[in-house]
């Protein structure tokens, strides 16, 4: 069943169209990956789905039903959750803090069983419980706001540049908590830098540049199509 | 009298003296990003030290220089306490500065106390002749503001108004940097001060109080912040305010209140802002 | 026992300074807006008090009263005129808002006349002797209604998943919504509880002097201020503490250093001391 | 003809303004109703100062040049006042100033008068009615810290030890000030027979209230600033039996001061204070001058001023070489929730103004 | 060969944490050096501690036989050291351009007084042009930085250390949020700057690139230096692997 459709979706900031004429569909249960160069309005329309990147014609179907304009607020209660760019927590709340408002569109009791799963996936997140969010270093800000968000036991759960300034070991972490949530049957959207890590676990991939979808297939496709990687993607044979 | 009457004269002296005030601000403030809730203070360090100078015999010229020179020291002091205090934290600290100018003008007798100053000196020029005095210490004023916007300075304060941190990782000393804009904005609010003072002729120590620091700043930020122009002619216009609606009478100051407001609220750039939104120039994107 | 006395008549003033000023740590804390215009509706809050009282006699009902008015005007404040500036510089609405305070003060003197209101009979006048200091009644209620109030905010804003919630609204509104925050709720809330402390204050204030001007509201615009920066700004419960230790500065201050300094200066110069030692307030955290 | 004026109508001292407003508006109306100055009929002009010296001096300024005022009042306080005389006096406008206390407006030149007490003339009479009237001798000073605090209390010390005035302790306060607490607790402990305490009605209602509520009952002395409705009101109970010097005698039989009472409280609508007599007394004091010059000239007018003899509704007005008011002191007390006479003080050596 | 920068016994503490402990090493003119280590090693810490940033607990930093230790930061950049932050921090009330310009004309700024009396920036904003073309962002010269997107802070990043033209530069994590081509061309010119003579410690979590360009690395984890020498031998170690590598996934380690 499909989980999440754009329709025609154009998006952006002020008058400037971030991204054009966008159309993609996600079943329930799948890997999603979006991936581009800079700037190809990868964030635009993950923080368009999530309710707070302006959007200027199309729809979005969250479950068949349009939520185009529901708050973000509404939207996490439907079951959309996102770790974002930049991956703004919150600085001067601690760790444990900043679960708790992940978990915050949840009845309470929820919260310490969500935060047990976080700790299991990131122990080093329980070492510094009351370290507030901005003296950690860049990965542990990576891990609380991936924590952060699977907090609201999402349906969708959109991660913005999932390894980003992560270390390989972590990477790995990362990735096996994706595969572990998909288990659970949630769907994630990912958008990724690492276009290699990120074709190994997808379903589907979706190719954007300069805010337009330029390929969407199977991953598999994706995999076995190398003029393809080298068009889009800009890997070069001799990084890959 | 150029075909001005006395009143258009005091009016333009007037304008002339809050230019210069609310420009010496606009460079704290405006250029260096260093908010003050207490820029009175200086001003009546100026007008003070003017006004006993030139009662003691000595000519205006001295008194100007000296209330020059002694607000930009207190003004360096001051400086010292910003390097310690930043955002929110500085501004109520020169708040805090405001009153405590207050409050001991308010019990040193040598200054007059709460008697405040009378019988100061006047230029020895016509009233006329002491507009264009002013009129020229305000050409003089602008051309430095300008003139500072496009230097090294300027730009360094630019990027000091926008992140310390980061300035100082391109190698700005961002504590001289500050120091320097606060003696030069209360050296310039000591020259202000001592105009007003042989303006109006009559200080004392109510004038200087947190309300004129207030009105200062609204006058910087009504203008846009940072903006020379728009500084010029938002000081221009609200000094003179007061006076000229006049006949709203009992309603004056609502007007007056209501006004500030209302130009925040609906042009929170300042004057500037509304100048760029009527006449916009080609806005700025990544070229692709 | 002098001292005692001007202990606890520090304690009385440092009060009546933390219901003013808890109000205006709300608002920095949430939007970091310098709100002046809090004094406004202090001084609100003082009128309808005096008002209320002298039409039904009861006082209770008049602070009650007051502060559901006042905490009204307080959300109407928020929403007409600083949520369409909120992403401005926090200059501009301060700015505003001194411009807001000053229309505030001539409206109340065009309307309730320049020369203030009082009631006309004043309730709580009766002195009572605790521990061998003498207060009024109405001094002790000023003291004991803020304890309670401020410390049940406390509490609220430090302990609770509400108050988690208040705090991470303030650095990041868009986040925090993105996680089911009703932020639209907690400004307002934080307003209408903000507001209703003020109008709390102006009319213990009113009942001390047995009178309301225009102009209450001048000396809190200021000193409240300075309070919020000393307790560390944002912070409820450093508000509350310096709140009292200005009052206490003040009250000793003004016997022992009148001569020198004014009160404002004292307590000022108190403020700068303390800055240069703690650049991030008493309370607040480095 | 035109009289000018400069006068608060905003702000914070709005209150004074309008009273000050009203009374030189009364004193105009009456005059127009007597045929104005030898038929012409009279124009006031006022400008909101808001008792600021900065908008004092393109005031005076527009008052002279283009207005043309032929004289101009003072409805305001002390900073404007001083800032405008100086205006008036270089252009050779007479002035009078209604209420503001400070020493040095008169000090501007020749052209400018004063109808009010300067606050050194008051302070002394506050010691003689104290030292000798009441015979208390251990005194507290409270004083509001502005010119006219401090001007009040120089008289009071001044002439203290002449009527065998102990000064106990003195305090200050600010204008802004409206919980005494910690004074009041000291003052309780210093035990003094007799308090003298400067300030207005907004300072001092709250200022006797919170004394007596503290169960200090000696006598409280005060000055022309408590004299309005509004103290008693703001006091309440506690009001009553403090004394104060002023200009304005409530029970005088005196047809000029009583007609006043009447009358003005017909056209405001509240009872009158010492500032609206003294913006009447001020008003009338230039009509009487114009009419005794029996022209426009400005010169002229200054010295019928500086001849005046007139019975105002402060008392008889006549001034001396510095244009000080010479006037008796009216001392006031408050009796069942109203100003009443309480005595009269005339000595004419204790109350000279200052010669320059 | 000289020795350009020279760390010893370095240990710096946040209350309880002990983000860097007793970390030595020094760094030779003309070297491309490798700093790398699991997340929450005390990487930036060192780096910070570096530039001055944060003041070590413990220990010395010298740079060319300078002690650095007590110096502010800006008095460090003007001995030589340029950096790039990981969290970006472009000054947001001017163009992509003035920003790099402004770094660029360093040395009119050194003193309030001398920068009041220079007027001209076009050599500087020739420079700044030239730099911002040279990590591949010319495009959003005139760009307002904060409608730009992750990737293009980066390199505004590298671009604003280099043109303090440094001694030593020191870059924590640019190629983070570049794709495998912006990052292939970003670390080739990391190396082309190496070879005209840039001394440069690169702190980076993209093990390929690293494995690529430098010369030596450095290994910290928990705040203890684990690792040091020829990036091949120090890859293989045990504790390495153990500490960083995932579960033997092949990584393209060169
Ligand atoms: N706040 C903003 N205001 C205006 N324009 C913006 C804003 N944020 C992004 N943009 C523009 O929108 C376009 C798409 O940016 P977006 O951040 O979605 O790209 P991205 O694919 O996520 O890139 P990256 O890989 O660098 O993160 C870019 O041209 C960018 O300049
Ligand atoms: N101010 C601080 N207070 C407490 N702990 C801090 C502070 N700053 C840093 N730390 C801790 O010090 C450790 C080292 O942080 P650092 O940022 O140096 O790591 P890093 O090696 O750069 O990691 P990454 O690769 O994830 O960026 C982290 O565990 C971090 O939480
Ligand atoms: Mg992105
Ligand atoms: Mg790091």
């Amino acid at each position: 069943m499909a989980m999440l459709q754009l329709e025609n979706m154009d998006c952006g900031y002020g008058a400037f169209h971030a991204v054009h004429d966008l159309s993609l569909t996600i079943q329930q249960g799948e890997i999603f990956a979006l991936l581009g160069p800079n700037g190809a309005g990868k964030s635009s329309t993950i923080m368009s789905i999530a309710g707070h990147v302006q959007l200027m014609s199309g729809a979005i179907r969250f479950d068949g039903t349009d939520i185009s304009s529901l708050s973000a607020r509404e939207r996490v209660r439907l079951g959309i959750a996102v770790a974002p760019e930049g991956r703004r927590l919150f600085p001067d709340l601690t760790i444990e803090e900043n679960l708790t408002v992940g978990g915050y569109s949840l009845p309470k009791g929820r919260e310490t069983i969500n935060k047990e799963i976080v700790f299991t996936l990131f122990p080093r997140l329980t070492e510094r419980l009351k370290q507030p969010a901005s003296t950690l270093s860049g990965g542990e800000q990576q891990m609380l706001a991936m924590g952060r968000a699977m907090m609201a036991e999402p349906r969708l759960l959109m991660i913005d540049e999932v390894s980003l300034g992560l270390m390989p070991k972590m990477v790995d972490v990362c990735y096996h908590a994706i595969n572990h949530l998909k288990s659970q049957g949630v769907t994630i959207l990912l958008v990724e830098q690492n276009t290699k890590r990120a074709l190994e676990v997808a379903d589907q991939v979706c190719v954007l540049e300069s805010g337009q979808s330029v390929w969407q297939g199977t991953a598999t496709e994706a995999r076995k199509a190398p003029d393809l990687i080298e068009a889009f993607l800009g890997m070069t044979k001799e990084a890959s | 009298m150029l075909g001005l009457g006395a009143y258009e004269i005091s009016v333009i002296t007037a304008m002339g003296v809050a230019v210069i005030f609310a420009l010496s601000l606009n460079l704290i403030t405006g250029f260096c990003g260093q908010i003050s809730l207490g820029h009175a203070a200086f001003y009546g360090i100026g007008a003070y030290t003017s006004a006993l100078l030139t009662k003691a015999g000595l000519p205006i010229g001295v008194g100007l220089l000296g209330a020059v020179i002694l607000a930009g020291l207190v003004g360096i002091i001051v400086g010292f306490a910003s390097l310690r205090v930043r955002h929110d934290f500085l501004a109520i600290t020169t708040m805090g500065v405001g009153f405590l100018f207050v409050g001991i003008t308010r019990q040193l007798d040598f200054v007059g106390g709460e008697m405040g100053v009378s019988g100061i000196p006047d230029s020895g020029l016509s009233k006329a002749g002491f507009m264009l005095f002013v009129l020229l210490f305000v050409a003089l004023t602008i051309l430095f503001s300008l003139h500072l916007k496009r230097s090294w300075m300027g730009y360094s304060f630019d990027a000091i108004a926008s992140d310390e941190d980061t300035a100082r990782v391109i190698g700005l000393d961002v504590s001289r940097y500050k120091l320097a804009a606060f003696a030069m904005g209360t050296a310039l609010a000591g020259l202000a001060g001592a105009l007003y003072a042989h303006n109006v002729r009559f200080i004392d120590p109510e004038s200087f109080g947190f309300v004129e620091s207030i009105t200062v700043l609204a006058m910087v930020v009504i203008g846009g912040i940072g903006s020379v122009p728009g500084v010029i002619f938002a000081a221009a216009l609200l000094s003179i305010l007061p006076l000229w609606i006049q006949f709203f009478d009992e309603y004056k100051l609502l007007l007056y209140g209501g006004l500030l407001f209302a130009m925040m609220r609906f042009s929170p750039g300042g004057m500037a802002g509304l100048a760029r939104r009527i006449f916009p120039s080609k806005t700025r994107g990544v070229k692709s | 026992m002098l001292y005692v006395e001007l202990l606890a008549q520090g304690l009385v003033q440092g009060s009546i300074y933390a219901l003013v000023a808890v109000g205006l740590t709300l608002v920095y804390g949430l939007l970091r807006i310098l709100h002046v215009a809090h004094a406004g509706l202090f001084t609100l809050g003082g009128y309808v008090g005096v008002l209320v009282t002298n039409a039904t006699g009861s006082l209770l009902l008049a602070l009650l009263v007051a502060m559901v008015t006042v905490g009204i005007v307080g959300m109407a404040i928020y929403r007409l005129c600083y949520q369409p500036i909120l992403d401005k510089p926090p200059y501009v609405a301060l700015i505003a808002s001194i411009g807001l305070f000053i229309a505030m003060e001539e409206v109340y003197r065009l309307v309730f006349g320049p020369y203030g209101i009082s009631f006309e009979n004043p309730p709580l006048q009766d002195v009572v002797q605790m521990f061998g200091v003498t207060l009024r009644l109405g001094e002790v209620a000023t003291a004991a209604g803020t304890l309670l109030l401020v410390g049940a905010l406390a509490v609220f804003s430090g302990k609770t998943r509400f108050g988690t919630a208040w705090r991470a609204t303030v650095t990041d509104p868009d986040m925090a919504e993105s996680f089911g925050i009703d932020i639209i709720k907690v400004r307002y809330l934080n307003f209408f509880i903000g507001s209703a402390f003020a109008a709390s204050a102006g009319v213990m204030v009113a009942l001390l002097n047995n009178m309301v001007e225009p102009t209450m509201g001048s000396v809190p615009s200021y000193k409240a201020l300075a309070i919020i920066v000393l307790g560390g700004l944002g912070d409820v419960r450093g508000t509350l503490l310096a709140a009292l230790a200005l009052g206490v500065i003040e009250a000793f201050g003004t016997i022992y250093l009148g001569k020198f300094l004014d009160r404002d200066a004292i307590a000022f110069a108190f403020l700068i001391l303390v800055l240069m030692v703690r650049p991030q307030g008493l309370f607040g955290r480095a | 003809v035109k009289i000018g004026m400069n006068v608060p109508l905003t702000g914070f001292a709005a209150a004074d303004g309008k009273s000050a407003l009203l009374g030189a508006e009364l004193a105009i109306e009456q005059a127009n109703a007597e045929g104005g100055i030898n038929g012409t009929q009279i124009e006031l002009i006022q400008y909101d100062d808001l008792a600021s010296p900065k908008e004092a001096v393109p005031i005076a300024n527009r008052l002279i040049s283009q207005d043309e005022v032929v004289v101009a009042i003072s409805g305001s306080y002390s900073g404007s006042t001083r800032a405008a005389a100086g205006v008036f006096q270089s252009e050779g406008v007479p002035y009078v100033s209604a209420y503001a206390v400070h020493p040095d407006i008169t000090k501007s030149g020749d052209y400018v008068f004063r109808t009010s007490f300067v606050g050194e003339v008051q302070g002394r009479a506050g010691a003689k009615l104290i030292g000798e009237m009441l015979g208390k001798k251990r005194v507290v000073v409270i004083t509001l810290q502005n010119d006219f605090g401090q001007s009040l209390a120089a008289g009071f010390k001044e002439k203290a030890a002449d009527y065998g005035i102990e000064i106990v302790s003195e305090y200050e306060y600010s204008i802004k000030d409206r919980q005494f607490g910690p004074i009041v607790t000291k003052v309780k402990a210093d035990q003094p027979d007799a308090i003298y305490a400067s300030g207005y009605f907004f300072t001092a209602g709250p200022l006797v209230n919170q004394l007596r509520s503290a169960g200090i009952d000696v006598p409280v002395i005060g000055q022309e600033g408590y004299d309005s409705d509004k103290f008693i009101e703001i006091a309440g109970p506690t009001s009553e039996g403090v004394l104060i010097t002023t200009s304005l005698d409530r029970d005088s039989t005196v047809a000029e001061t009583h007609d006043f009472i009447q009358a003005f409280e017909k056209k405001a609508g509240y009872n009158a204070d010492m500032v609206a007599a003294s913006g009447h007394t001020a008003a009338k004091v230039v009509i009487e001058a114009m009419r005794k010059a029996g022209t426009t000239d400005r010169a002229a007018i200054r010295d019928a001023i500086a001849q005046t003899n007139l019975v105002a509704s402060t008392g008889t007005i006549s001034f001396n070489g510095l244009g000080e008011v010479k006037k008796d002191v009216q001392v006031q007390i408050v009796k069942d929730g109203a100003w009443h006479h309480y005595a009269v003080i005339d000595d004419k050596d204790l109350l000279a103004p200052p010669e320059e | 060969m000289t020795t350009l920068l020279d760390v010893s016994a370095v240990t710096v503490r946040f209350g309880g944490v002990t983000a860097v402990n007793g970390v030595s090493f020094s760094l030779n003119k003309g070297e491309l050096l490798g700093f790398i280590g699991p997340n929450g090693a005390g990487k930036t810490t060192m780096m910070r501690a570096i530039t001055g940033v944060v003041t070590p607990t413990e220990g010395e930093i010298r740079l060319l036989g300078k002690i650095l230790t007590k110096l502010p930061v800006h008095q460090r950049v003007r001995l030589g050291l340029g950096f790039s932050q990981q969290l970006v921090k472009p000054f947001r009330n001017m163009t992509v351009l003035e920003n790099v310009a402004l770094a660029a004309g360093s040395r009119h700024t050194a003193s309030p007084f001398s920068a009041l009396f220079r007027m001209k920036r076009q050599r500087e904003k020739e420079q700044a042009a030239q730099l911002l073309a040279q990590v591949g962002i010319a495009d959003a010269a005139e760009a307002d930085p904060s409608n730009l997107p992750l990737g293009y802070l980066k390199r505004l990043e590298v671009a604003r250390a280099l043109a303090l033209k440094p001694s030593l530069l020191l870059l924590d994590e640019p190629l983070a949020g570049l794709n495998h081509a912006e990052a292939h061309k970003l670390a080739d010119m990391i190396v082309a700057l190496n070879q005209a003579g840039q001394s440069i410690i690169l702190i980076e979590h993209n093990l390929g690139e690293v494995m690529r360009i430098c010369s030596r690395l450095i290994v910290q984890d928990n705040g203890n230096k684990i690792g040091e020498g020829d990036p091949e031998a120090v890859m293989n170690t045990s504790v390495v692997r153990a500490a960083y590598l995932g579960e033997g996934n092949g990584h393209a380690a060169a």
